[in-house]
């Protein structure tokens, strides 16, 4: 018998502490995959961001250093720029990376820091129990937008990758989504590839995936893979916005 | 180079100092009056092989420092006042995840936009701790450009020896002002081995950086090793310089620009027969408490600060109501008269017997 | 003969993602509860499995491994 | 020995150099020796002034309030500063630009036409080092010598041709001087 | 409404209670353990006609809070400690703006990330000015959910009448914990006039709201202004209560949570004989103290705080040296037990005479 | 005879301390045409931000306040948020907008905040004398740019418009120059329909206003106005990115 | 009187109602009273546990570290909590989920089981309230019938109609109490 | 004949931005200072000046206002 799918090396073997069906940990051993299949695990980095995944530190077996909320590309650009031949990958989400630290992505992106950003678009601030994110659809209900995020009042759902596109230091800029194996296969080749422009020194690569967060969306887990697609992927369209010629 | 005198900037002697002490990497954002600081590394950053990184924000350069300190570097960040504000969450994260860096404020005049002029201003934020939580930086308040520029490879060695980020509390006169200044060669500095630092699994073995501590008991377990830590720092790094203190009638307190400024008024109360001392603190946290515990013969205390009153409570604290203890402030920029203070101590030489 | 597909249940959540993707609708939730305290899920026709690898594609926590027969042997 | 120095003109003047040549002499005559700029926006279109401060005992403030030498290059800094002049002090007034007259009589004053001078010599952006060349010789807080060899630390690599016409200027200046 | 007894979450019932003193604009952002405030509030405002906004960050947040107390608007924020410190810059400019509104700090463990349980660990921060200048915010410390409710309308008032940035500093317990609390009925409140208030030329005059001063001595008149200011805040505004003080061989002194720890390690205390006070500041800026100065008869002092000491300094300097003081504090999210505070008391009663 | 042209009432005849052949003077200008022009004086409160044009309050006759380096927008944010009858606007320079105050822009942006944005990019912080701004140009020197900006070292610079129009809560997005009396008259139009746009209650509009820092750059008025139009203008191309039907 | 209690189990188990019911009841018999819950996200897919005080005179902490009554609803919280009760205090526990018994011998020990009776009276949701109505019917700390009085203030308005069936399960779990 | 462009020569610069958008080129700047020492902008030939108002739009400081004659007259 062959092995044909085994828990990647670069994820360590903790249990998560993900809710059921949260697609956190999917996303996790994605990049643990993609840091696995080119061999970089003793030469990268990690930045973990504050929000569900803060622990993330704990699920994978490079070293990390655990950012301030937002942060996470200033504490990368600070890391890459010590030890620019390392690999360094901030995990973000997108309270994290939306909305407080908007001016660090924004500026890692046109400074065209040679890091890779994994970026958690769940539509809420998980951590802190299901407060409105930059990126919640409009009329969905969360802590802080009980009836319903309203254009009007909350104004709309910020699209990340279309804005970050327009900065010329991001290399590659894609959107993926974790809710089923063809798109989580899809997703994991955007991530490696995002490795791969990093360690091409091309410029910023970011990855958003678009991702579920059953508990504070209140469904189940396998509802909320069909919220994903029926809800987001309209707002948020799927495929690459930027992408350099240099890697396939 | 040693042994010869340059006349510098103090923000541009800072820079060369701390280049000259090793580092090679600095984040920062533009503010007066420290801008020459930040404007000579990137200059020389380059020539000697470090980075210089202009940040969008001091939240982004605090930020930028705790990467790279938490990646091993050598590294520094410089603003002033309100910059200083905005990197306290920053601050208490580094003193919390125990990462070596120097800070350096050059104060100027505040609260709120303020002014650029020099100020003391910030001595609560830089001493007791701006951001959340239990920390403390080592702080050093320099009286001159020579001073600053040898305290600043103290404070990176201070830094690395006790995992904790150091500052220097300057301000727009000590950055601004020129001076002769001697300093020392370019070091070679082999930097201690930082075997915690994130460089990528170095030795095999993974390292984290973090200050998440969501057990309560753990949480306790790290503010006990920090206040250990900063028990032995106020046993052992406390530094002072003490003048004509047993005797005095009026013994004055005064750090930075304002010590400057205390020495001329000191010698002027001389020319009147006034018996003066001078206690200035170099460290201002610890604070210097171990040049008035022994005090025996002195009539009372006069502390003079760019400030309505800070340092003056550190002093009330030691004194602890054995002598009386009393303050003279400017603020907003305006730099202390000596003057004005001679007329200070003139009233409490008269005024005060040796108790 | 050996299995194709391998549950670590005490890893798993019952979060029941395996179940939706599997094309031959062999997982289920088994009856005990884990040692986290769910139903973990389980396939016990081995041999009805296709080794296709997409529940351990979904599955967030790696609860999974999939083995095919080696076509060569 | 106490020598508190105010130098105080137009932006592009050349004050801020006048005084580092002050202080950079003082140093190498082995004095203590202080140099401060007004700085900061409000120079904005304004005046611009330094400090300097020359003395064999360590130095207070680096700011000069109530300087016991001030040279002035234009209208406003006259207007600004004469007041604040030590009894017995000296003002240096480039009497090109400034054609009012002192209205203090307990301080030494010196008129010294220094742009007519300099344009004299060829280059009118030397009117500052024969105000300067003035100014010391009649104050002599530095020997006339110490600043002319510290030119070549205070101005700019690129300007370092001017050297020559630069001694001249602060020459003429010391000249005037009896 | 008056009278009805209420089972009310801290964070809920500032909420409310804010609400019914005229509050009507909130601008926050998410951290535990503060999130049913701004939740409660997102839900409340728009019923009554008022304006709940997510800002972007801790930041941009209290700079919102800017704008619309200048525009002289009953406005709040709330956060705990990463996010207070985020805000420093912004509070040295409510302070130096003279705006008032009302910084609610929900304080959990720190430093740094730390933990989310109950901490006392940014009492400096409050009291002394995290952020740069010479500065005050009035400072509560209430006990109960009805302490917080009850001072909410009055810090409110304060701020006002001060034109002062006030602030509750509470903790996660007093966040989370619901309480039995009377709510005062929905005042109508009229805002004080508020001829400053940028609001459009009212009155055909136009107002400006700034801080900057580049010249030092208009900043010097801005802070003597501010010192006038805060010394009739000293003068007037103390709040505390005294518990059996005057005999006592221990007065404990304690705030918020870890007073009513220590009351109840006090009724443990007596229950063995020993004659305990308490003094339980209720304003932490300004210090109660006149609560210490009057005092003859006590044997020493000892201070609980959930922080490694930070009050303490504060009853040092009004004690100046006059009885011991003795600190005793857990940290990182641990509440102090009863009974280990009682252990330190039977210490200091064994160890201490009357002085 | 008949006034054709005439110091608008909006603005303070105090002189300003703007340098020699600064913009800064002439945009002040345009503003205060187009606050009197629509007569909205009485109601009108503007932000001033940290730059050279920190002292705007002093210029203009109309309420205001003075916001916190980058924080404009939230302030405007306050404000209008107490006052939504009135009329807000911020008046930032590249430091404070593009750098700092990056988030509080797209977030204030995002939320559709009915508040105006007079944006001036003059590729360089002037108040602090000259460093590199996130706007500066490849190769321009500046004190934190010795050697000249580099795409390499420093990124490339950031476009402010073409980031900002694909949020959709701004209405209006639009590039105009200060350089002559033909695009001086463009930029009025300009600004005044933004305030239209905001007078309509349609979103966020935003005027970017390259201009001039004859001091920082080194070079005469004249020169400056010249290096506007030849090295930042390719850069930075001048028209509308987003504009609303309702207004003309 | 001073009543500690502890209520412990998994998220879902309606642990937080069953301490605000408690709390609400004291209060409106007019005692202190105070609910704590424990938050953060150390909840997620962990155990979740509310302190409750019932009280004569005013209460300390709030936060019940050693309680002296508990109810732990599932296996995980008797393991973290049995040993903490005070000596001499009560310990119920859902027999239907722990199979485990009590270890310590120096406190009275309830089984219930809650889950069993809840499906028999046709709502598993309702195990909670049996297991309560057995808490208050043994340690008194309140009357059962405020308890019962405090549901439709606890209880979201979406929830009314259950409050018969809540009702009958504090019945049945206090009936379990000789 | 009345002026059609008058400069508020205390308030000019001196930036010479004006002269360089004249189309008449009648702008100069003056020998003589002014209050700020600037040598500030003027014009004399105020016939041949066409009251396009560009001095005026260019102008940073607000110096320049201009005048045309009423064609209703
Ligand atoms: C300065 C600061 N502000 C706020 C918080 C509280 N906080 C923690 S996580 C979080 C948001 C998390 O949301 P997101 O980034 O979307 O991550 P998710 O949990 O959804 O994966 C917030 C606001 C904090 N820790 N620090
Ligand atoms: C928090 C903070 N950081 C930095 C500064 C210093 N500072 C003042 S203005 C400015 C930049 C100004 O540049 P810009 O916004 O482009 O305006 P300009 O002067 O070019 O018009 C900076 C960095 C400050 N006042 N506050
Ligand atoms: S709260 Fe949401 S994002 Fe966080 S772990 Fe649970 S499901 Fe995932
Ligand atoms: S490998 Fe494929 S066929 Fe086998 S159990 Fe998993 S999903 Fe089903
Ligand atoms: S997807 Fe994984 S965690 Fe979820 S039920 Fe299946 S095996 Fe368990
Ligand atoms: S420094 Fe530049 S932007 Fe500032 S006023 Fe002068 S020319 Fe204008
Ligand atoms: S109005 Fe026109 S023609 Fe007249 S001076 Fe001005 S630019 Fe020249
Ligand atoms: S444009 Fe204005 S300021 Fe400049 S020279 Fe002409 S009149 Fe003077
Ligand atoms: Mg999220
Ligand atoms: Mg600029």
């Amino acid at each position: 018998m062959k092995q044909v799918f085994k828990r990647p090396q670069a994820l360590s073997d903790t249990v998560m502490h993900y809710c059921p069906g949260c697609t956190h940990g999917i996303v996790h051993r994605l990049v643990a995959e993609a840091i696995d299949e080119l061999g970089i695990l003793d030469r990268t980095i990690g930045v973990a961001s504050v929000g569900c995944s803060v622990l993330a530190y704990e699920y994978f077996e490079c070293d990390f250093q655990e950012a301030a909320h937002g942060r996470a590309p200033a504490v990368a650009t600070g890391i890459k720029r010590v030890l620019p031949d390392r690999v360094v990958f901030t995990y973000q989400g997108d309270g994290d990376l939306a909305s407080i630290g908007t001016a660090e992505i924004i500026h890692a992106a046109t400074r065209g820091e040679k890091i890779t950003v994994i970026f958690i678009n769940n539509a809420i601030y998980g951590m802190t129990g299901g407060q409105m994110a930059p990126t919640t659809l409009l009329g969905q209900k969360t802590t802080t937008t009980p009836r319903g995020r309203l254009a009007e009042y909350h104004g709309q759902p910020i699209r990340i990758c279309e804005m970050i596109k327009e900065l010329d230091g991001a290399a590659y800029v894609t959107r993926v989504a974790s809710n089923s194996p063809r798109n989580i296969a899809v997703a994991k080749r955007a991530i490696r590839k995002a490795f791969q422009v990093q360690l091409l020194g091309l410029g910023l690569s970011l990855v958003e995936v678009l991702s579920t967060c059953p508990t504070n969306w209140g469904l189940t887990p396998v509802e909320s893979m069909k919220w994903l697609e029926e809800k987001m992927m309209p707002h948020y369209p799927l495929g690459e916005f930027k992408s350099p010629g240099e890697v396939k | 180079m040693l042994g010869e005198l340059l006349l510098m900037k103090g923000n541009e002697a800072v820079a060369e100092a701390a280049i000259r002490a090793g580092c090679r990497h600095f984040f920062g954002y533009p503010i007066t009056p420290q801008n020459e600081l930040p404007e000579y590394m990137a200059r020389r950053l380059p020539e000697v092989g470090g980075v210089f990184v202009q940040a969008e924000s001091e939240v982004a350069a605090i930020n930028m420092v705790y990467g790279a300190a938490g990646a091993g570097a050598r590294v520094m960040t410089s603003s002033s006042s309100p910059g200083i504000s905005l990197k306290q969450e920053g601050i208490s994260y580094l003193a919390a995840s125990e990462l070596p860096c120097l800070i350096v404020n050059m104060m100027r005049g505040g609260p709120g936009l303020g002014g650029i002029q020099p100020a003391q201003s910030d001595y609560f934020q830089a001493t007791k701790g701006g951001g959340h939580g239990d920390y403390h930086l080592i702080v050093f308040g320099p009286e001159s450009v020579q001073e600053m520029v040898d305290l600043t490879p103290l404070a990176f060695d201070l830094a690395d020896r006790y995992r904790n980020p150091a500052m220097i509390l300057g301000d727009g006169i000590l950055g601004q002002m020129m001076e002769p200044v001697e300093l020392s060669e370019m070091l070679d500095v082999q930097l201690p081995p930082k075997e915690w630092a994130t460089t990528g699994r170095s030795g095999g073995r993974r390292h984290v950086v973090s200050s998440l501590y969501l057990d309560s008991s753990e949480l306790e377990k790290l503010n006990k090793r920090l206040q250990d830590k900063y028990l032995e720092i106020m046993r052992t790094e406390q530094r002072w310089e003490s003048l004509d203190v047993e005797g005095a009638e009026v013994v004055l307190v005064a750090y930075g620009t304002t010590a400057r400024v205390v020495k001329s008024a000191m010698n002027l109360a001389r020319e009147e027969g006034i018996r003066v001392g001078l206690i200035r603190p170099i460290t201002l946290w610890p604070f210097p408490t171990k040049a008035f515990e022994s005090l025996e013969d002195v009539g009372r205390f006069l502390v003079v600060e760019m400030s309505s009153g800070q340092m003056v409570e550190d002093v009330r604290l030691v004194v602890n109501g054995r002598w009386p203890v009393s303050f003279y402030g400017r603020t907003g920029g305006v730099v202390p008269d000596p003057k004005d203070i001679l007329a200070r101590i003139r009233e409490l030489a008269r005024g005060g017997g040796t108790r | 003969m050996d299995r194709k597909v391998i549950f670590f249940e005490d890893r798993c959540k019952g979060c029941e993602l395996c179940i939706t993707v599997c094309p031959v609708n062999i997982i289920y939730m088994a009856e005990h509860i884990n040692r986290q305290g769910y139903h973990p899920a389980t396939v016990t026709d081995q041999d009805k499995c296709i080794s296709c690898g997409l529940c351990a594609r979904i599955c967030p926590d790696t609860v999974i491994e999939v083995f095919r027969e080696d076509r060569r042997k | 020995m106490l020598h508190e120095i105010l130098i105080a003109g137009f932006g592009g003047q050349g004050v801020m150099s006048m005084g580092m040549l002050l202080a950079y002499a003082g140093m190498t005559e082995g004095l203590k020796t202080s140099w401060m700029p007004s700085y900061g926006p409000e120079m904005r279109g304004g005046t611009a002034n330094c400090s300097v401060v020359i003395a064999s005992d360590a130095i207070g403030s680096p700011l000069v309030t109530e300087p016991s030498g001030l040279v002035v290059m234009n209208l406003p800094s006259l207007e600004k500063f004469e007041r604040k002049v030590k009894p017995g002090g000296l003002m240096v007034i480039n009497s090109s630009l400034v054609k009012k007259k002192a209205s203090r009589d307990d301080i030494e004053v010196l008129y010294v036409p220094a742009n007519d001078i300099a344009d004299e010599l060829g280059n009118p952006r030397v009117a500052n080092m024969v105000a300067l060349g003035a100014f010391v010789a009649k104050l002599r807080p530095v020997k006339l010598d110490s600043v002319k060899a510290s030119l070549k630390k205070v101005l700019p690599e690129r300007r370092h041709d001017l050297i020559p016409l630069n001694e001249r200027a602060l020459d003429r200046g010391a000249g005037l001087v009896d």
